[in-house]
């Protein structure tokens, strides 16, 4: 029965300064993400004084609600999460007020009613990096003929990055296409592009993967990638940094996935009751063409 | 650590001699009810086993509020595994609930921003579900299209209106329509608190309609007798009307989506175009662990019932594992095969 | 064409009889490539049983689905009560009060009995069905035609005649003005015949207008009043039955004359020659049997021996020679071949040792009915040698036509699909497959089920010098007659037990038999 | 082939193509890309540069061969009455083998490492198989669910493999099983066409053909004929395990990154969509491998045409419906025998009308 819980939380709580956080992860879609889970699960640690319940949401909203839900069941201290969207919260959100447990965000924000719905946010700014790669192609390439090939439509750093992107050199794109985050869907997206948008002489790609699928097909066009047709990428990942140093990506505007330090100071604080700063940007880098290998190899993701 | 307190499950081996007394017990229930049956010992051995496993001193894991819980964050899916579940006992499949539900949570939201009043808004989601459900019909009905194709061909198609309709999440802030998501009787203090709100009781309504319809109508006894294979053909033949009662499965299955989208869409009081990807598996999933045979003609919608509470206990179970997202998916699938395997060794004991 | 009373030639418009309730004239179907139905009449009486007689394939069971709905009508017309009707389904049929039981069985396996009979009829209370009641008046349906079956037992745990028996019933629920009997009595042993022979007269004195097909003349002779009688998609004539002496019957529905038909008889009658079991049984059971189907029994086959089994219906006959065959695994008991213990796991390995059997229920366990006629007939052969080794086409065309012509399969078509192929046909067919593979021991379930008078005797009379030529055959009919007229020895069965084993001579008949099963029952009790 | 022989009477020939199953699937892709050569008029050349063939169709050929494979293997188990939802995650699970071998050892570029790491795929893929295999045949369980299980599993197992990261590698010789050419003609076409070759021989020549097909279309009948329905059956999971760990391998060869998580994705639907539109029946019994082609052609030509049309990528699933919907409906029996019966039925008053 429930009726000695009270009885034994002292025992349970015997460490005192042990700190139970529920985090749900968006789910293991890329590399990015398996590079940004890891971060946080080797941060988040036991010897760090955090008894960190895990729970991955498979890039579906309802799993993530579920699995927020059963946080408040498990009366966990601090609720971390990594939105699938930004919508939708409201119910859970409020419940979770209502429970009184502090909510960290992680990676994307939410668009909710609730009052004061969370207590911090950290995370990349997607829209920013689009921003970034499109001031670089209105310095260096301003009469590019763009192609931007898109990530999985509808997920958030698609979302955002085109704006960021279209905000800046919208007028240079003549097409886009999906290729849902892969290679393969990559290559084939720029193998049809090549062919329907001959004139295409850069490419924006949503991230490294896909932006490598398109140096296979534009070598398979028998063209020369990174001088026939620039590519400017997103992400930072070591094989995307590797093409940069091979001279085949001309740009790539970093998203980093490392920030499980950050994330365990600010749930420390967050706990403790602290003040903390309403939103905290990772700080991103972006790379040209005079990375070096060295950098490539000191890549750990 | 609580173990002397919790309530013993009937997990454990039972002592020799009762073997045989079980055995008798199950022999004497109807067949056709044992793979519930198994279900709902399915289900109790898992809430007693997560009583053992996870409670901890500062909760139990067995309590309402588990309960309350589980049936709302699935109200959706019961939804949706009912309409299948029509389907499936007709010998079909539909294929495209989940993308359905992507539809109408879209739609509805494009709708409020229109201005619509909320009648005209739950009805008109509801009836894109049943549109659906009907365009399915039709095509395995008058054009003799295999079930799986042309329910296939409408996933596509409501996807690809999704898509068309916006690639962004819409958020939904109608007052109406936030009151109803908002809606609850609350029970119980403070932690223990649990709840019933409009999307339980709709879907309980939907279950109970459905128990009435297949096992009190003539409609339903067509529907488990289409389900007898050769296409209808001994159906028709018995001087009833499979065309209609055809169509009638995926009208039902289509609205009933329809039904589960603005559910899912008071659940998140959002439309995404990516949401129920995969939705379709869970309902399937669902009606299969309920006992109900995917060849067609055998279960009960009950049993989905008890499908639906032992998949998302799966989930909540997963969820306390801490497991990695490939351990998850791998332990979804095992789950998935040792009911699978048990539920035949029950039911095919004695052939 | 006939020298007998010939009430209404063909394409004679006879003007309607003021009490026919269904009248059909110029009935025309044409499936693609055959013409099923050529410009047919019928006329239905009430208050009269009608036979619809011919060979298997002349259209029978297509006339009836005309009749119902199923098929469309190419041309011809169909009045019900005077009135110009069209159906466009069973359903409407039905509603028009034509209750309708087809040849094969059509009704839901995964349903129970009750629910089977009262289909669309269930009893109702407010927006509810009353399933005690529905489950009451089904049980009274079925006690109408004497049978006492648990009526919440599934459909399929049951036997075919059981099943058949269900379907009748269920014709019987609705009030109808109008009942069509497509062979039902073809796996139905005398007693239950007898049963539905009541009720079909109790039916007929009420007034309902029967349409009867069976291939057994006895049957049409003891019930009918009227008949038609069809060939090649043609109709032939309508005839009163205490006019048409048998001979002639049978001469219009095969088109040929009376004395070569005598022939026929003749041969059907010969005698039986008692075998003299050579010393070495080709197959011995020793307590061999199954739980919940077969009770152990001994049993021993001679080459060239026909064994007949006797039983009434779910004695479990067919149980039995499932085990011979290796189609069900016995729980308990030896099987020894040529002396020798044998171990029959699939029927593969029974078919690779030269046994065969075919099964009683040709729409579940025989047909392969997407398949064509020639490949459902090498289909066994093809089994036995694995898929790799092929056999050559030009040995499978010699098999395949040496098959259609001795058997006369209709259409003669090797490339036809087996389902669109009359019920008799497919029968013959599936004879075919067996044959082909040049079996030891053949088990023959209910061969002659469905099969007109014509090609019946063309398979007694295979079926006898087959066992002349060394075969052993285990002949299973629900026609004791034929039974007793094949078989050396007769094995009878009750109560899913061996109860006698009787050797047959000119002393034995039906009586000895029924009365062998009696006695057990004495014996049981 | 004998069409031409018995095929000199017009008004049989045209009867013979317009009865015939592939009319609808093949009008449907002449359609689309003469709609394509149209638009982008480029699209219909194929050009040779260094003995290769380039070009728009190339890359449809190339890109027709995964859901060839996939299709092939597919083909067959519905054919025995079942279905195989797996395919897809086999793609990851056998890309991922592969590549994480040749990442593991010395020389990823050495002939024995490419062919191990391929053997290592296709074993895999014959394990995944048989084990379908197993729940279907030993354990009676619905081929629906059976395979289902590995759809949901499978790829959690992939990312086992790879530990959840992209796996990438550098080996020219395993990358041209994906990108290269023999002849002119890239490696992928070659594959998927001598593996066509030998499925079809393999099942047409013998008596396997007839076999699947009894099975699908009677098990019980089948079984008492003799057929071995379990080990037909089995088989054809395995082939089907096989052919679609072949797939991911030609499929994931030219970017050499296991991606498991969206390697493969939903490939199967595309599978059974080729299938269909092949002219084949879900419900088992009668196989038309011919049709395969045309419908693996047809697929990614509808997907090649979204983009030569400059439409949005997200409409894409809206013309696969509407191409489904279209071929589907045209083909269906309901359709043809309507088409056959109606000028009797409707003219004939007509006539009599004007006649009086
Ligand atoms: N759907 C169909 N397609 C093509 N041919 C068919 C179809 N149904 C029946 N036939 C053909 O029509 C003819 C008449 O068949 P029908 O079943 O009416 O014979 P029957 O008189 O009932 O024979 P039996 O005594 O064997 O039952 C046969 O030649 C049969 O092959
Ligand atoms: N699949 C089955 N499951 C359970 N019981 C069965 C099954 N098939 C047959 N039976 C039962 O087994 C008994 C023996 O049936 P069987 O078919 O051997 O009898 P039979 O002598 O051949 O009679 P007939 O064929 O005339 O019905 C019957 O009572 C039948 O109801
Ligand atoms: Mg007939
Ligand atoms: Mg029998």
């Amino acid at each position: 029965g429930g009726g000695d819980a009270a009885g034994s939380e002292t025992a349970a709580g015997g460490g005192g300064d042990t700190i139970t956080v529920g985090f749900s992860q968006l789910g293991a879609e890329s590399g990015w993400r398996t590079a940004n889970t890891e971060s946080v699960k080797s941060a988040l640690t036991a010897a760090n004084g955090i008894d960190l319940k895990f729970v991955d949401a498979q890039q579906k909203q309802e799993n993530q609600i579920k699995a927020l839900r059963d946080f408040i069941t498990q009366d966990v201290d601090v609720i971390a999460f990594s939105p699938v969207i930004e919508t939708g919260w409201d119910e859970v959100l409020q419940e979770i007020k209502d429970s009184g447990i502090p909510v960290v965000l992680v990676d994307r924000t939410v668009d909710t009613s609730v009052q004061d719905p969370y207590a911090t946010w950290i995370g990349a700014d997607f829209e920013q990096e689009g921003k970034t790669a499109g001031e670089w192609v209105a310095k260096n390439a301003p009469d590019a003929k763009v192609f931007e090939l898109q990530g999985t439509l509808g997920s958030g750093a698609q979302v955002d990055r085109e704006k960021g992107f279209d905000g800046v050199v919208g007028q240079q794109v003549v097409g886009k296409a999906s290729g849902n985050f892969t290679r393969a869907e990559g290559k084939t997206a720029v193998e049809a592009a090549l062919q329907t948008y001959p004139e295409t002489n850069l490419i924006f790609t949503h991230n490294d993967d896909m932006g490598l699928g398109a140096v296979e097909a534009i070598e398979a066009a028998g063209k020369v990638p990174g001088k026939d047709v620039q590519i400017v990428s997103v992400d930072g990942v070591r094989d995307g940094l590797q093409a940069l140093v091979d001279g085949k990506f001309n740009y790539v505007v970093e998203c980093n996935p490392v920030f499980g330090d950050q994330l365990a100071t600010l749930v420390k604080d967050v706990a403790a009751g602290k003040e903390v700063p309403k939103e905290t940007i990772v700080q991103d880098q972006a790379f040209d063409q005079t990375t070096t290998q060295a950098d490539v190899d000191a890549r750990k993701y | 650590m609580s173990t002397g307190l919790s309530p013993q499950a009937p997990s454990g081996a039972p002592p020799r001699p009762s073997t045989r007394r079980v055995r008798a017990l199950v022999d004497r229930v109807d067949r056709r009810f044992l793979p519930v049956v198994g279900t709902l010992v399915t289900l109790v051995v898992m809430l007693g086993v997560g009583q053992q496993r996870y409670s901890t001193a500062r909760s139990d894991f067995l309590s309402m509020r588990l309960l309350s819980n589980l049936l709302l964050d699935n109200s959706y899916l019961l939804v949706l595994a009912v309409g299948m579940t029509f389907v499936v006992l007709a010998g079909g499949i539909d294929l495209s609930v989940g993308a359905v539900v992507a539809l109408v949570g879209l739609v509805t939201a494009k709708l409020f921003t229109a201005g619509a009043p909320l009648p005209v808004v739950l009805v008109l989601g509801v009836l894109i579900g049943t549109c659906c459900g009907l365009l399915i019909g039709v095509m395995v009905q008058v054009f003799d299209i295999q079930p799986f194709i042309a329910s296939l061909a409408v996933m596509f198609l409501a996807r690809g209106l999704a898509n068309v309709v916006s690639t962004n999440s819409l958020k939904i802030d109608d007052d109406g329509f936030s009151a109803l998501a908002s809606w609850s009787l609350k029970f119980g203090e403070g932690r223990e608190t649990w709840r019933i709100n409009a999307s339980m009781l709709i879907a309980v309504g939907v279950l109970l309609l459905a128990v009435y319809v297949l096992h009190y109508t003539r409609f339903g006894r067509t529907v488990y007798g289409l389900g007898a294979g050769d296409r209808g053909a001994a159906v028709e033949l018995m001087g009833l009307r499979p065309a209609r009662t055809r169509i009638g499965v995926y009208v039902i299955s289509g609205t009933c989506a329809g039904l589960a989208g603005i559910l899912f869409a008071l659940y998140t009081k959002s439309g995404f175009n990516l949401t129920g990807i995969g939705m379709e598996l869970d309902a399937i999933a669902a009606v299969v662990i309920g006992g109900t045979l995917l060849s067609g003609g055998v279960g009960f919608v009950l049993g989905t019932g008890a499908g639906v509470l032992v998949y998302g206990l799966i989930q909540v179970l997963i969820a306390r594992e801490d497991l990695d997202s490939w351990w998850t998916r791998v332990f979804i699938g095992a789950v998935l095969l040792a009911f699978v395997v048990l539920q035949k060794v029950i039911a095919g004991r004695r052939r | 064409m006939s020298d007998t009373t010939n009430t209404r030639a063909p394409g004679d418009p006879a003007a309607p009889p003021p009490d026919a309730v269904v009248r059909m004239t110029g009935i025309t179907i044409t499936f693609p490539g055959v013409k099923a139905l050529d410009g047919v009449d019928l006329v239905l009486r009430r208050g009269e049983v009608h036979a619809l007689m011919g060979e298997n394939g002349a259209g029978k069971s297509t006339l009836i689905k005309a009749l119902t709905g199923v098929h469309r009508i190419d041309h011809g017309g169909i009045a019900v009560e005077g009135r110009e009707v069209r159906f466009s389904g069973p359903s409407q049929a039905q509603a028009a009060g034509i209750s309708t039981v087809y040849q094969e069985v059509n009704l839901c396996a995964n349903l129970t009995v009750a629910e089977n009979v009262m289909l669309g009829h269930e009893v109702r209370r407010g927006p509810f069905i009353d399933w005690p009641a529905t489950r009451r008046a089904a049980r009274g349906f079925l006690q109408r035609l004497n049978l006492d079956v648990d009526v919440r037992s599934q459909l399929s745990s049951h036997s075919i005649a059981v099943q058949q028996l269900c379907a009748i019933a269920r014709a019987l629920v609705v009030d109808a003005k109008v009942l069509v009997l497509d062979e039902p009595t073809s796996s139905l042993d005398r007693a239950e015949v007898a049963e539905l022979f009541r009720v079909v007269r109790r039916l007929r004195d009420e007034g309902v207008a029967i349409l009867f097909v069976s291939h057994f003349l006895e049957q049409v002779y003891d019930l009918s009043d009227r008949m038609t009688v069809l060939r090649n998609g043609r109709f032939v004539g309508e005839f009163v039955t205490t006019d048409l002496p048998r001979r002639e019957l049978v001469g219009h529905m095969i088109g040929r004359s009376g004395a070569a038909l005598a022939g026929i008889e003749e041969q059907a009658k010969r005698s039986i020659t008692p075998h003299s079991p050579r010393e070495t049984p080709l197959m011995t059971a020793l307590g061999v049997g199954r739980d919940g189907a077969v009770e152990p029994f001994d049993l021993s086959l001679y080459p060239g021996e026909i064994v007949g089994l006797a039983g009434l219906l779910g004695s479990g006959r067919s149980e039995l020679a499932r085990l011979l065959v290796g189609a069900d695994r016995p729980d308990r008991g030896e099987l020894s071949l040529d002396e020798r213990p044998v171990r029959l796991p699939t029927p593969l390995a029974a078919l690779r040792r030269h046994l065969a059997m075919s099964s009683e229920d040709r729409k579940k366990e025989g047909i392969i009915g997407d398949l064509t006629v020639r490949e459902n007939i090498a289909l066994a052969l093809q089994a036995g040698r694995g898929p790799w080794r092929r056999i050559p086409r030009r040995e499978l065309d010699e098999i395949v036509q040496k098959y259609v012509v001795v058997l006369n399969i209709n259409p003669p078509n090797p490339n036809a699909l087996i389902r669109n192929l009359s019920g008799g046909n497919q029968q013959k067919v599936l004879l075919a497959r067996w044959l082909a593979t040049a079996p030891r021991l053949l088990v023959l379930d209910e061969p002659t089920r469905g099969i007109d008078i014509g090609a019946k005797t063309e398979i007694q009379r295979l079926v006898a010098d087959l066992a002349a030529d060394g075969m052993s055959i285990v002949f299973i009919s629900s026609e004791l007659e034929e039974v007793l007229r094949l078989s050396q020895r007769v094995v009878v069965m009750r109560d899913r037990r061996k109860v006698a084993e009787i050797t047959n001579d000119a002393s034995v008949t039906t009586d000895t038999v029924l009365e062998a099963i009696a006695n057990s029952e004495v014996r049981a009790s | 082939m004998n069409a031409s022989a018995r095929g000199t009477n017009p008004a049989t020939l045209f009867q013979r193509v317009s009865q015939h199953g592939l009319l609808w699937p093949v009008l449907a892709l002449v359609v689309l890309l003469l709609a394509c050569g149209l638009k982008s008029p480029g699209f219909l050349d194929v050009a040779t540069r260094d003995g290769n063939l380039y070009g728009q169709l190339i890359d449809l050929l190339r890109n027709s061969a995964t859901p060839l494979l996939l299709a092939l293997g597919m083909c067959l188990v519905i054919a025995t009455g079942g279905i195989d939802l797996s395919v897809g995650a086999v793609m990851a699970i056998s890309l991922a083998v592969s590549l994480t071998h040749l990442a593991s050892v010395p020389d990823p570029s050495a002939p024995g490492a490419v062919a191990t790491a391929v053997v290592l795929g296709l074993v895999l893929g014959v394990v995944i198989g048989a084990f379908n295999g197993f729940m279907v045949t030993a354990l009676g369980i619905q081929p629906f669910i059976a395979t289902m299980i590995l759809m949901v599993a499978g790829r959690g197992i992939a990312m086992l493999i790879t530990k959840g990261q992209i796996t990438t590698v550098t080996s020219p010789p395993f990358k041209s099983i994906g990108s290269g050419f023999v002849l002119g003609v890239p490696v992928p076409v070659v594959i998927a066409g001598a593996v066509f070759v030998l499925v079809a021989l393999a099942v047409r020549r013998t008596a396997l053909g007839m076999f699947l097909e009894a099975v699908g279309t009677n098990r019980e009948a089948s079984r008492l004929a003799g057929v071995g329905a379990r080990s037909t059956t089995w088989v054809v999971y395995v082939l089907a395990g096989l052919l679609a760990a072949l797939a991911g391998i030609v499929y994931g060869a030219p970017t050499m990154a296991a991606d498991a998580n969206n390697i493969g994705l939903l490939k199967e639907l595309d599978a059974i969509m080729v299938v269909v539109l092949g002219g084949t029946r879900l419900d088992g019994g009668r196989f038309h491998l011919g049709g395969l082609v045309v419908g693996a052609l047809l697929l990614s030509t509808l997907e090649r045409a979204v983009i030569v049309f400059e439409l949005p990528s997200q409409t894409t699933p809206l013309f696969k419906a509407l191409v489904l919907i279209a071929v589907c409906v045209a083909a269906s029996p309901a359709l043809r025998s309507r088409w056959r019966s109606r000028p009797p039925r409707t003219r004939r008053p007509v006539a009599t009308e004007v006649a009086a």
